[in-house]
């Protein structure tokens, strides 16, 4: 095993109701996914404001991921349509910027899919690892 | 005002070795019918024998490369690529979707082909009866029908190779198919059901235990001659040799002869 | 600057087995405002909530962190524990360090090195927090049970039991359910009409309960205490006051060709019917896809012999607004379909059936009157093969089935296979079983005695193939204990389809904003303390909506779910969750955005007076939200173009604060 | 298991694409088997044998040759278990072997009946020589 392995920074928001029902899930049954993920709980997924995405990374986060209940499911009613729209526009932006599609993602996931859960996070850490470090937006007068 | 469109739709056309040799009955009637239809078959040029069976074996590369050429063409030309003989369909079909979605499978063919493009398994693969369904329609055979098979009743079997693994050939209901059933239909006749249309005649064990393809075979056909069936249909030269071979006694013909009939591109003789 | 207090639990082993949890209160020590931190083996428990208390009262704490288990476990436990110590119960924020760190990673290093991070996020988040204060809402002290089911008919009887109203809403044009279909009950075999109808009789007569059958809930507003309901209540043709239910109209009808439903098409009915003898509320209905009258105007047969003068043909569908406090949920079960079963030959000979059509064969009221014939040909089936597992326990991604046990299966099926050879001896009997569950009072005593008693043969392995030849079923069999493939001559095949949710029930649970699985069962707000509420408030679950039951499970399930809402209805006020948006209405500039986004309809724009600089005064248009209306969403939020809005407990700063200090 | 027996398993399953481990014991690929009786090791034995790394008497049999590939036992499993998968490579395993065609070009005469259609041929020369 190499020493100094590259680990990146995981940024995930998960909404209350779905997706961080499904993270506890996971941890109920005991699937792993990478350490290098860290959830921050939002009452839904509509409630992520796009400047919380920008500022991930511009403290360095390597990838961001929001999470929130299946389209039609949300617990709000709609929130996950406008998360949705809202993020697609983000993306595409941030895109542009320079920071990969990969980097940022949208992920419908239920409070009963522990499974999916671990298996999206496994998946997008292989990928933002894939991509290594981001340096497009990291603001280093942030870093002490 | 419109014209109307009379230009005969292009596909890609994959006959196999025994459509050449034995089975030139399937053959000759599959383009005769596909012209009157409207379509018309390009030969793959310098097709090769597509090997019969699709080893699902990860680590088989080289039996798999006819297929991928084929394949490839119809890329090429931008058609889907359309097959009469259930095994050739088969195993192009099985190809196709190892192509698609075994990247490690993909990677080591294109590899080996070493040509300047790469295959991803972007052709789509079409049976002949799934063309007639969904490219033709059923709906327009009917009213192409000159002398309907009206009265007979005839048994479709589909046998393995058209319905199975139906994650892969998604051409109907494994357990309950009806694209044959449509098409007999839609000719005039009336088709008959029975269980085992969808069950094995014994394919190419007929030269490994004999006795097994008769047993296999000859479940079929009772099946069937109880449901009330005159005359056995299939796409199959391999099934209807078999079904022959043991002791059919009612006819087994192709659904191209059936379907060359209705239209009137060939006698109704029902000699097998 | 908030004094904070940071608690780091063990949770036994299930934290510190992989976080190491001195050494996480150790790095937490230095953390803005934090003010005190240490580690104990079960923050939760008595003592460790004393600890908490203690460290409150000796150091002034304003602010706590909690490392623990899931937010979703005990955020409640800890804010109580919290006000009991003076301090405002919003004041404590949780770092999830079990469900989503010990409990995910295996390596004690990179589990330590998250939860610091984790509890860095929480202090840094807890910095921000203020003190809230829930508003209350009034609770409307009636009950809706959608489904009269078992599950909504034992609900209901019991919440009405308590005094409180209740009104079903049923579908169908009468309540009963699938237990209304069946012939006898496993594992005591009373007869389920018998135990049925008079539980059906008591919800007619019950004066605090009201029935809306045929009916459908189409809209749903409100919250928990709150509701505003929609039922629409479909044209029956027939006024449900007037109607006796003598059935002369039944007698008359010309249409008598419509398959019925209640006997699984395996009979006819008329156009005007009622689906069966006990049905409540006893009245006919008029199916408008069979009567000629409303189809053409040709007949009017039914109007002329009915002497009370029922029958309306200009009946309309009928909208009714209501408020409730709760809601219950129990909308039951169905079969699958067989369609992709097909090699067990169902939609290719009549004599292959499903179980629930079997129930129907057996039962006195079905249509052979209780006589076991052959659907085919009416003779009495010698050999009878019943399939286990016709499309449960099947793997997710085949598509054909489902994943889960339908539960019901094993029981049911040595019940009919019971039945059989007590009613008929000279039947052979098969039953093909992957495995025999019945973990169940008296259910496996019941299992054996079929076959040690009744001399049923079970065989352990599954059916390939199912050949209808002649009046034959050819059934091709393996039995893995004989390890031989069987090749068995049967008159009916018997397939136990797996059950699924009704489908009625995914978009009502869109409605109520309620969870579902992925089977479409619904989500029960903690899958072992709280089994029959939905993680929505006001929410109850009753029966096999939830996931698949028995009658008896169901019953017990429907009676917990009453005293859940009985526990709701008898409060006067309830507390509301006070984490809602707020505008600043300086900042506000009446755009509207956050009006538009609001599923609720919480944000109201008024004009206001501002007092200018140079003492002029300045009306405006800003936004205010209604807190007992607000959900806390927060879409609002994102929606605001110049930042006034905000949400109380999940504020645009603390979330910010929070993703500063996980990028750290 | 011995070390030697677990690379073969291996190899199988890596060959194959089949994880055994989702079997439940129905009997469904056995019930279905046309080829049953012709099968000195039927289909759920042969899953569970590859499991346990048992393939020596499975390279053995005869039955690897009379499988007709009809992938009942694919499509009717309710675990996605895909056991004609396994029997195909471990027919594999024993035809890659120098010498070891279970049928040769010569031996194909003698099923000549002027009748018989190509496609036969070529699959079972496919299936059982290299």
């Amino acid at each position: 095993m190499q020493v100094n392995e590259y680990k990146p920074l995981i940024v995930a928001f998960c909404c209350n109701w779905c997706s961080y029902a499904g993270a506890d899930l996971a941890g109920n049954n005991r699937l792993n996914y990478p350490a290098e993920v860290k959830i921050i709980r939002v009452p839904c997924s509509c409630r992520v404001n796009p400047m919380f995405v920008l500022r991930a990374f511009q403290r360095g986060a390597d990838g961001v991921i929001i999470c929130g209940c299946h389209p039609g499911d949300c617990h709000y009613t709609s929130g996950n349509y406008f998360t949705r729209r809202r993020m697609a526009l983000l993306f595409s932006m941030l895109d542009y910027l320079g920071i990969e599609k990969e980097r940022t993602r949208v992920e419908w996931v239920s409070a009963a899919e522990g499974a999916k859960f671990a298996a999206t996070m496994n998946d997008f850490v292989e990928k933002v690892t894939a991509l290594g470090e981001n340096k497009r937006l990291e603001d280093l007068r942030c870093k002490k | 005002m419109l014209r109307k469109r009379t230009k005969m739709m292009k596909v890609s056309y994959f006959p196999g070795c025994t459509l050449k040799n034995k089975a030139v009955q399937l053959d000759i009637y599959a383009r005769k019918c596909a012209e009157a239809l409207g379509v018309s078959l390009e030969e793959i040029e310098n097709w090769q024998c597509c090997g019969g069976v699709f080893s699902t074996a990860k680590d088989e590369i080289a039996t798999k490369l006819s297929s991928v050429r084929a394949l490839k063409e119809a890329k090429e030309k931008n058609r889907p690529l359309v097959t009469v003989c259930s095994a050739c369909h088969n195993v192009i079909k099985q190809t196709n979707h190892a192509m698609s979605t075994d990247a490690e499978f993909a990677g080591k063919v294109n590899r080996y082909m070493a040509e300047d493009t790469d295959y991803a398994g972007e052709t789509e693969v079409m049976h002949y009866l799934e063309m007639l369904r969904d490219l033709v329609g059923f709906d327009k055979i009917k009213e192409k029908v000159v002398k309907p098979l009206t009265g007979k009743k005839i048994a479709a079997y589909y046998g393995c190779l058209l319905l199975r693994p139906n994650s892969v050939m998604k051409m109907d209901n494994p357990e309950n198919p009806r694209i044959i059933e449509d098409l007999i239909r839609a000719l005039g006749a009336e088709p008959v059901m029975y269980a085992n249309r969808n069950e094995c005649c014994g394919g190419y064990v007929i030269m490994e235990s004999p006795s097994l393809a008769e047993k296999k075979s000859q479940a079929v056909v009772e099946n069937a001659k109880s449901a009330g069936a005159e005359i056995i249909t299939t796409a199959c030269p391999l099934c209807r040799y078999n079904l022959l071979k043991n002791g059919a006694d009612i006819p087994v013909i192709y659904f191209t002869e059936l379907l060359a009939q209705a239209l009137g591109l060939k006698e109704d003789t029902d000699e097998q | 600057m908030q004094r904070i207090g940071v608690f780091v639990c063990w949770c036994g082993t299930n934290i510190a087995g992989t976080v190491d949890v001195k050494a996480v209160a150790e790095a937490l020590k230095n953390e803005p405002g934090v003010i005190v931190s240490t580690d104990y083996q079960y923050m939760c428990s008595q003592s460790g909530q004393q600890m908490i208390k203690d460290a409150i009262a000796e150091h002034k704490l304003t602010g706590i962190v909690v490392c623990s288990c899931s937010p979703r476990m005990h955020e409640t436990t800890f804010r109580k524990t919290a006000a009991s110590a003076g301090i405002n119960p919003y004041m404590v924020e949780i770092a999830n360090i079990r469900e989503q760190c010990s409990w995910v990673h295996k390596d004690m290093p990179i589990g330590t090195e998250k939860a610091i991070i984790l509890g860095k996020a929480a202090v840094a988040k807890v910095n921000l927090n203020a003190p809230l204060t829930p508003g209350e809402s009034p609770v409307t002290k009636r009950a809706l049970v959608i489904g009269g089911g078992i599950a909504g008919i034992q609900t209901a009887l019991d919440i009405a039991d308590a005094g409180f109203p209740v009104d079903i809403v049923e579908k169908k044009p009468t309540i009963g359910g699938k237990m209304a279909q069946l012939d006898k009950t496993f594992p005591t075999l009373d007869c389920a009409a018998c135990i049925l109808t008079p539980k059906m009789v008591d919800v007619a007569q019950n004066d605090k309960i009201r029935i809306f059958s045929y009916s459908e809930v189409t809209d749903v507003k409100g919250f928990v205490g709150n509701f505003d309901v929609t039922i629409r209540k479909h044209a029956r043709y027939v006024k449900e006051d007037v109607c006796t239910g003598c059935g002369a109209c039944i007698e008359k009808c010309p249409m008598k060709k419509v398959p019925n439903e209640f006997n699984l098409g395996m009979d006819n009915r008329t156009a005007i019917y009622i689906p069966f003898a006990q049905a409540t509320p006893k009245v006919a209905t008029i199916d408008p896809n069979y009567c000629n009258m409303l189809k053409n105007g040709k007949c009017g047969l039914c109007a002329k012999v009915c002497a009370a003068g029922a029958i309306d043909y200009t009946q309309k569908d009928e909208f009714i607004e209501e408020k409730y406090g709760a809601i219950v949920v129990a909308t039951g079960f169905n079969p699958i379909s067989m369609e992709k079963f097909d090699e067990y030959a169902y939609s290719q000979s009549k004599d292959v059936i499903t179980s629930l059509e079997f129930e129907r064969l057996t039962n006195a009221a079905g249509p052979t009157a209780g006589k076991l014939l052959r659907p085919s040909d009416g003779k009495h089936p010698h050999t009878i093969v019943f399939v286990q597992c016709v499309g449960s326990r099947c793997e997710a991604c085949a598509e054909k089935g489902k994943e889960y046990c339908s539960k019901i299966c094993c029981m049911y099926t040595a019940k009919h296979a019971m039945l059989t050879r007590d009613k008929y001896p000279d039947t052979d009997v098969y039953v093909f079983y992957i495995d025999v569950r019945t973990p169940g009072k008296n259910f496996d005593e019941f299992y054996r005695r079929a076959v040690e008693e009744y001399g049923v043969h079970y065989i352990k392995g599954m059916v390939g193939k199912v050949t209808p030849e002649g009046d034959k079923l050819k059934v091709q069999a393996s039995d893995l204990l004989l390890n031989k493939q069987l090749h068995i001559d049967a008159d009916l095949v018997v397939l136990a389809a797996a059950i699924e949710p009704d489908k009625s029930a995914r978009p009502l649970a869109t409605l109520l904003t309620a969870s579902m699985d992925t089977n479409d069962f619904f989500t029960e707000a903690h899958p072992k303390l709280r089994p029959v509420e939905s993680p929505t408030a006001g929410v109850f679950l009753s029966g096999a909506c939830q996931g698949p039951k028995d009658i008896p499970e169901t019953v017990s399930q429907a009676g917990a779910a009453a005293s859940k809402v009985i526990g709701l209805l008898a409060k006067d006020k309830l507390t509301g969750n006070p984490c809602v948006a707020h505008s600043d209405e300086m900042m506000c500039n009446g755009c509207s955005s956050c009006e538009r986004v609001c599923p609720y309809g919480a944000i109201t724009y008024n004009d206001k007076e501002f007092r200018m600089p140079d003492r002029t005064t300045l009306i405006r248009r800003v936004a205010s939200v209604n807190p007992a209306v607000c959900q806390g969403c927060g879409a609002c939020t994102v929606a605001c173009p110049s930042g006034a809005m905000d949400l109380h407990g999940f504020a645009s700063s603390q979330i910010m604060a929070e993703v500063d200090a996980i990028c750290k | 298991m011995s070390s030697k027996n677990e690379r073969l398993r291996d190899e199988i399953l890596k060959r194959s694409g089949v994880n055994p481990k989702k079997c439940m014991r129905c009997g469904k690929c056995s019930a279905t088997c046309p080829a049953y009786d012709e099968m000195e090791y039927h289909p759920h034995q042969f899953v569970s044998m590859v499991e346990n790394g048992d393939i020596e008497p499975l390279i053995n049999s005869k039955g690897i040759y009379r499988c007709l590939s009809c992938f009942a036992c694919v499509d009717r499993c309710p675990r996605g278990v895909e056991p004609a998968k396994l029997v195909e490579a471990v027919r594999l395993e024993v035809i890659r072997k120098q010498g070891a065609n279970h049928l040769t070009a010569d031996g194909v005469e003698a099923f000549l009946d002027g009748e018989i259609p190509q496609q036969a041929i070529v699959s079972a020369l496919r299936k059982y020589s290299k």
